[in-house]
C-alpha cells in the first residue's frame, strides 16, 4: 500500500521545545517526518491559530523525524508565533517549493545569509557537510546579541574545511560591516563555484550583481508575501513567476530575467510596493 | 454525437481537423479561441501572470475581483487544503482596487475579462469608468463571494438589487457584461432568469459554496474569517446541476465553473449546457500543464464522436 | 479542552473512565447510549436490519423517509458513485408506507425515530396517528428532500408551511420532533429559526444538495430522475458551516449530518455545535464496522482531552 | 503507483459482440478487465442509459479481458437491454458480492441451475475445470429451444470427467421434469460433497429441502430486488442480511437461519411479498 499524504492538509504539531537564539529569534521544535526530510530552502505554511498562517523556512532538528522553525519577532503574526510555548499547538503544511541544487561535481561553494536567511543555509550546510564538501560561509546580524546558529552551525561543519565568518554592523563581533563587504574582499581572493543565499532582497540583489563580472553561478532564495503557498493566488509573485511554486530558489539565468528583483514586490492587496 | 466503434481505438486520425478551430467558441460576441478560462480569483492580479497564463493555453483570462478601493483581505490561513480535491478560502477578496489594477493592465495583449465587485450600487459605474477605455473583452460581476459582508452573495440575493446593478453596468458599457451566480439563499434558476430580463450577457455558475472547517486537535475554526467558500471537486455535480437548470431556463450563454479537474469535467459541464468553462482550484492540484491536458482531451473527444466543432456537443444533454 | 501532552502518547491510561458513559448524550429527551445515529435512507427499512445496526453499535437508528402509501420510486440508476466518497441519489423516496412499515416495526425493542414525509400538511397527522403508539422515539420530519417535487424540499422552501406542518404535528403528538433541514432556496437559518419557534424539538442539518451527473460517453444524465442529491464528503464543509451558524441561532439541539466519514469528521460536528451525528454515505464505503471505530476514535480523542463526557466539547469552536 | 480502482463509478462499455443463446436470452459481450476476472456467482450493476439498471451475474467470454452478461427478456428494463445492438453503449459497476467458494478439498460437486441462474454456473464450471474436478451439472429449461449454454459447457468441461442432465418441463430434451426430480434421482445415486446452486428461489429452496437428510453442504446464490449492489439501501434485504454485500452467496448454516428464504421477499417500495 502507498501511503498518500497530502502535504497541503494541516497538520497540528505540538512545541516540544523553544530554543532562544537572541532577544528577538526563538526556534521552535516540533515532530513532523515530512520537515524533517524537506531539503534546504523549502518553507513551511505555518498556523498560528486564531491569528495568522505565515511562511517559515524549515530549520534542522537534531532530534530523529523532527523539524524546527526560527521566527524573529516583528509584527502581529510573528510575534503571536514568539509567544508560543512549550506544549502549545501550531498548524504546519508543505514543506513547499524547490530548493537549493547541490550538483556532485561542487567543489568550492560560498554561503551567505543574514538574519533568519540563515535558516535555510543551516539545512544546506548540513547537506554540504555530509559531502564532504569544503565551504565558506558569510553570515550578517546587526550586533552580536543577534548573531544567528554559530555555535551548531560550527559542529555542523566540524567534520569539513570551513571559512566561517561574521559580519556585525557595529562591529561589536566579527568584521565591521554587513556581509556584502565581507563578500567583496573575499571573492577577489578566492575562487568560488557557487553562491547560495538568502536574506532581504536587497543584500541578495546586491550579492548577484557583485557575482556577475566574477561570473560565478548563484542561487538566491527569495521572499514574498504568501497567502497560499501552493500557487493559486499570485500573491507571491515576481514578473511572471510564482516565488512559492516556482521558487523559492532561482538562479543567476533566472534572476537576470526577474526585473522586480531587488526593486518590487507586492503588498497583501497586491499592489506594488518599491524597495 | 452517435459512439464510432472504430475511432475509438484511433482516436487522432483525423488529421484534417484542425484543433484550434475545433475549440473555438464565441460567448456573448466575444470569439475564443478555446472554451478554458480562468476562473476569477486565481492568479488574477499581476499582467505578466495573466500573460503567461494566456501562453500556457488558456482561451481567456478573468480576473481577481476587483473593487472601488484596494483591499487587504482577511488574515491567514484565507487558504485550506481540504483533501479530496477541495479547498475553502475566505481571502477576503483581497485587490489592488482599481486604480492600480487599470494600472497594472494598461497595455493588456491578451482577451481579458474584469471581474468587478461592490459593496453599492454605485461602486459599479466607478469601476467601468476605470476600465472601459482598456482593451479588456468584458466584465465579469461577481455577485456571489459567500464570505465578504454587504459584497457579492449579500449583494446576488437581493433580486431588485441585482436588476439595478446590472442595468447600470449596461447603461455605462458597450462591452459584454457576464454576471456570476452562486447557490445562496435565493433561488439560482429565479437570480438566472433576472440576469437574463435585466439585459446581461451571460451568466457564470457557479461561485463557491459557504462552508467551514474547525481543526479537531485545537478545536478551532481554521479560517481567520472562520467561514469561507468551497471550491474544487466537492462542487462540481452541483455547478453541473446549476448550468443544466439554468440553460433549460435562459437564453444566454452560461460559463460553467466549480471543479473542473480533467477534460471529463469540462465536457460533462459543455453536455449540461456550458458554452465555456472556469478553471479555478485545478491549477493547485495539476498546475499550469492542467490546461493543455484538458484541451487535449476535450479534442480527442470530439474527434472520437465525429464533432466538428465544440459547439456541436453544447447541451446535449437536455436531449433526453 | 487543552493538549495534554503526555496523554498524547497513552490515550487509554484512565481506565477508570466508562466509554459507553463518555459517550452518553442527551437529546430532546431522549438519552441515548451514544451520538451516533443511522441517517435516513441508508438501510432503512426493516426491523432486522435495525437491530442488526443497533448492535453494530449506533445510539439510534432513523428510518427510510415514510409517506402515507408506499412509493416505488424512480426507475434505476438511483445511487451513483462519484467516486472521491460521494454519492449522488434519487431514489424517489421509496418506500414501503405508512401502513406496512408500522407493522414492519410493531415490535421495535431498539431506539427508533421514525422519519416521515409528505407531500400535504394533512398527511402529517394520518403518520403519527399510525406510529405513535409504537414503542418509537420520536420522528424525523424530512423536509429537505432535493428531488422530489412536492415533498421535502419544496415544503422546506415555504416558511409558512413549515410552521404549520409542525405545529400540527406537535399538536398530535407527546413525543420529540427533529426536522430535518437542507441548502434548498430558503436561508437555511432563517428555516432554523422557524422550526424553532414552531415548537419543534431538534433539527438535523443536512440533507443532500440538489446535483447531477452527466456520462460524457453517452451525454446522457446518469440518474433516471436526471437531478439528485449530492451525499458523503463533499457535504462536510458545507454541512458543518450549517450546524455552526444554526446552533448560533436557535437553543434547540441540532444533529449534524453530511459527509461524516471517520472520528474526526464527527468531532468537529460536535465542535461546531451538534448535539449528535447521524451516518450515511460511510456505509457504502466502509460499512458498517466504521460505527464502532468511529467510536472509538472520539473516545479516545476525549481520554487525551481530558473530558469526562462528549456534552463538554459540543460547540466549542463557538469559543473563537 | 498502484491503481486505485473504484469500482463504484460506472465504466462505459460498448457492445461488442450481441450472441443469441434462446428466442428470449442474449449474451451481449465486452471489454472490460474487472469484470473478466470477477469470481463466480459476481454480478454486475448494468446501466442500460435512461432506462434502467439491473443486477446481471458476470457472464464468461472467450476473449481476453472481456466478459459479458446474459439476459433474459422479461418487463421493461431486461427487455430494453435485451435490444441493445453492437456498438451500443452501456454502463458497467462492480463486480458486486461473494462468491462460489471452491475448496482444495473438494471431490465430487454437483452444479444446478435453472435459466440465467446458470450463469454463475458457468463461471465455476471454468474454475472446477482448471482445477481438475470431477463434476455433474443438472440444468433445467422449460423446453428444448430455452435450453442455454449446453454446447459451450460441454466445451468448458471436456478436460474433465463430468455428468451433464438436462432436464425439460415439457420433455423435449433429456429428461422430463423439472431440476429437482433429476436430483432426487441422483442424490440416491451418487455422493457428492457440495451443492452449489443458482435460479428461481424456490427451486433452490427445494434443493436445500433436498440436501438436509444427505447433509450434503450447499451454496446458494441468491437474488432480491438491487437498488444499490452496494449496501446502502436495503432493498435487497434478507432477513438481516443484504444480498448484495453479505450474500449473494449463501451456505446450508446461513440459509438455515434466514426464515425469508423461500418465502418472503421485498418489491421496489420495501414491501414484503410472498412467494
Ligand atoms: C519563503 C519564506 C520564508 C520565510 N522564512 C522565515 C523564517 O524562517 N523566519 C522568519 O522569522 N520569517 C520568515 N519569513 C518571513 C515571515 O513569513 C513573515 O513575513 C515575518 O515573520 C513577518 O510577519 P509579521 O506577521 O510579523 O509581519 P507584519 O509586521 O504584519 O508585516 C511585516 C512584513 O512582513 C511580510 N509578511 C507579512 N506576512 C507575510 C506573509 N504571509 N508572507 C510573506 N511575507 C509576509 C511583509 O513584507 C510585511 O510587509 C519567511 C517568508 C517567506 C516568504
Ligand atoms: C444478483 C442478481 C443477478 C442477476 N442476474 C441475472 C442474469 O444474469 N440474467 C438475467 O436475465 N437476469 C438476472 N437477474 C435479474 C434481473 O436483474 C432483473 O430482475 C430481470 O432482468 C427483470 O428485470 P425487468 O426490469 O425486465 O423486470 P420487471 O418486469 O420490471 O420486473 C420483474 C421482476 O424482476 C425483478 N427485478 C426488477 N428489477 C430488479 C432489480 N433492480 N433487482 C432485482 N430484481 C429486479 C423483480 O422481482 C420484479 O418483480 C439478476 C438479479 C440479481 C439480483
Ligand atoms: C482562493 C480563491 C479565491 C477566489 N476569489 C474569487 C474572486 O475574487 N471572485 C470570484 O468571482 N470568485 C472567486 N473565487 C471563486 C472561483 O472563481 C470559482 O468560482 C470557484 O473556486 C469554483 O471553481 P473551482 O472549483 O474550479 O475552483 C475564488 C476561489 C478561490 C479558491
Ligand atoms: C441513497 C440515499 C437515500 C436517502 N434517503 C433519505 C430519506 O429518505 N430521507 C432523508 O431525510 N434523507 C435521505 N437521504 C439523505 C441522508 O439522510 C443524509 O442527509 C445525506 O446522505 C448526507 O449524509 P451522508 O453524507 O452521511 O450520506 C438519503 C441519502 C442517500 C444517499
Ligand atoms: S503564495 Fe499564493 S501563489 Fe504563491
Ligand atoms: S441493493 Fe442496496 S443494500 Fe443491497
Amino acid at each position: 500500500m502507498v501511503l498518500h499524504i497530502n502535504i497541503d492538509k494541516i497538520r497540528t504539531v505540538v512545541i516540544e521545545e523553544v530554543i532562544e537564539e537572541s532577544p528577538s529569534v526563538k526556534t521552535i521544535v516540533f515532530n513532523d517526518r515530512l520537515s524533517s526530510n524537506a531539503k534546504p530552502a523549502q518553507f513551511l505554511m505555518v498556523w498560528i491559530p486564531r491569528k495568522e498562517e505565515l511562511p517559515m523556512s524549515v530549520m534542522i532538528s537534531n532530534k530523529k523525524d523532527h523539524a524546527a522553525i526560527t521566527i524573529r519577532k516583528h509584527g502581529f503574526g510573528s510575534t503571536s508565533l514568539f509567544e508560543k510555548k512549550q506544549n502549545d499547538l501550531i498548524g504546519i503544511r508543505g514543506p513547499y517549493g524547490n530548493y537549493f541544487n547541490v550538483s556532485k561535481s561542487l567543489k568550492n561553494p560560498i554561503l551567505i545569509g543574514g538574519g533568519t536567511g540563515l535558516v535555510p543555509l543551516m539545512r544546506l550546510s548540513t547537506v554540504l557537510s555530509k559531502m564532504q564538501r569544503r565551504c565558506t560561509i558569510i553570515m550578517g546580524a546587526q550586533t552580536q546579541k543577534e548573531i544567528l546558529f554559530k555555535v551548531i552551525l560550527e559542529e555542523i561543519l566540524s567534520k569539513i574545511s570551513t571559512n566561517i565568518i561574521v559580519t556585525t554592523e557595529d562591529g561589536s563581533y566579527g568584521v565591521k560591516g554587513v556581509v556584502t563587504d565581507a563578500l567583496k574582499y573575499i571573492l577577489k581572493k578566492e575562487k568560488f563555484d557557487m553562491i547560495y543565499t538568502c536574506g532581504p532582497e536587497l543584500m541578495m540583489k546586491s550579492i548577484y550583481n557583485l557575482s556577475i563580472p566574477y561570473s560565478i553561478p548563484i542561487q538566491a532564495s527569495l521572499e514574498r508575501y504568501m497567502k497560499c503557498g501552493i500557487g493559486i493566488c499570485a500573491s507571491c509573485c515576481i514578473n511572471d513567476k510564482l516565488v512559492c511554486k516556482d521558487g523559492t530558489v532561482f538562479n543567476e539565468s533566472q534572476l537576470s530575467e526577474l526585473s522586480e528583483f531587488g526593486k518590487v514586490f507586492r503588498d497583501k492587496s497586491g499592489r506594488p510596493s518599491y524597495y | 454525437m452517435k459512439n464510432n466503434s472504430s475511432s475509438l481505438t484511433t482516436p487522432n486520425i483525423k488529421s484534417f481537423y484542425n484543433s484550434s478551430n475545433m475549440l473555438s467558441i464565441d460567448l456573448a460576441g466575444i470569439h475564443l479561441k478555446n472554451p478554458l478560462l480562468l476562473a476569477s480569483g486565481f492568479l488574477g492580479i499581476s499582467q505578466e501572470i495573466f500573460n503567461r497564463l494566456y501562453h500556457d493555453g488558456l482561451g481567456a483570462i478573468v480576473s481577481k475581483s476587483i473593487s472601488v478601493g484596494p483591499l487587504d483581505g482577511y488574515k491567514g490561513p484565507t487558504v485550506v487544503s481540504l483533501g479530496e480535491k477541495g479547498y475553502l478560502n475566505a481571502v477576503g477578496l483581497a485587490n489592488p482596487g482599481s486604480d492600480v489594477f487599470a494600472h497594472e493592465i494598461m497595455n493588456n495583449q491578451i482577451p481579458l475579462i474584469v471581474s468587478i465587485v461592490g459593496s453599492s450600487q454605485s461602486d459599479f459605474p466607478k469601476l467601468i469608468s476605470k476600465f472601459d477605455k482598456l482593451n479588456i473583452l468584458g466584465y465579469e460581476i461577481n455577485l456571489s463571494c459567500p464570505h465578504v459582508a454587504k459584497m457579492g452573495m449579500e449583494v446576488g440575493d437581493d433580486l431588485d438589487l441585482v436588476t439595478k446593478i446590472i442595468k447600470t453596468i449596461k447603461s455605462k458599457t458597450k462591452k459584454p457584461v457576464i454576471v456570476k451566480v452562486g447557490i445562496g439563499n435565493t433561488d439560482v434558476l429565479k437570480l438566472a432568469s433576472k440576469i437574463q430580463e435585466s439585459g446581461a450577457d451571460a451568466i457564470t455558475a457557479i461561485n463557491t459554496i459557504r462552508a467551514m472547517a474547525i481543526n479537531v486537535e485545537t478545536g478551532m475554526p481554521i479560517l481567520s474569517n472562520k467561514v469561507g467558500g468551497l471550491s474544487g471537486i466537492p462542487l462540481k455535480p452541483i455547478g453541473v446541476r446549476c448550468v443544466f437548470e439554468i440553460t433549460k431556463k435562459v437564453n444566454i450563454p452560461v460559463i460553467g465553473c466549480g471543479g473542473i479537474f480533467t477534460w471529463e469535467d469540462a465536457v460533462e459541464y459543455i453536455l449540461a449546457g456550458a458554452t465555456a468553462i472556469e478553471l479555478g482550484s485545478v491549477i493547485g492540484f495539476e498546475g499550469l500543464k492542467a490546461f493543455n491536458e484538458i484541451k487535449l482531451g476535450i479534442t480527442r473527444y470530439l474527434e472520437k464522436k465525429n464533432c466538428k466543432n465544440i459547439k456541436e456537443i453544447i447541451g446535449l444533454a437536455h436531449k433526453y
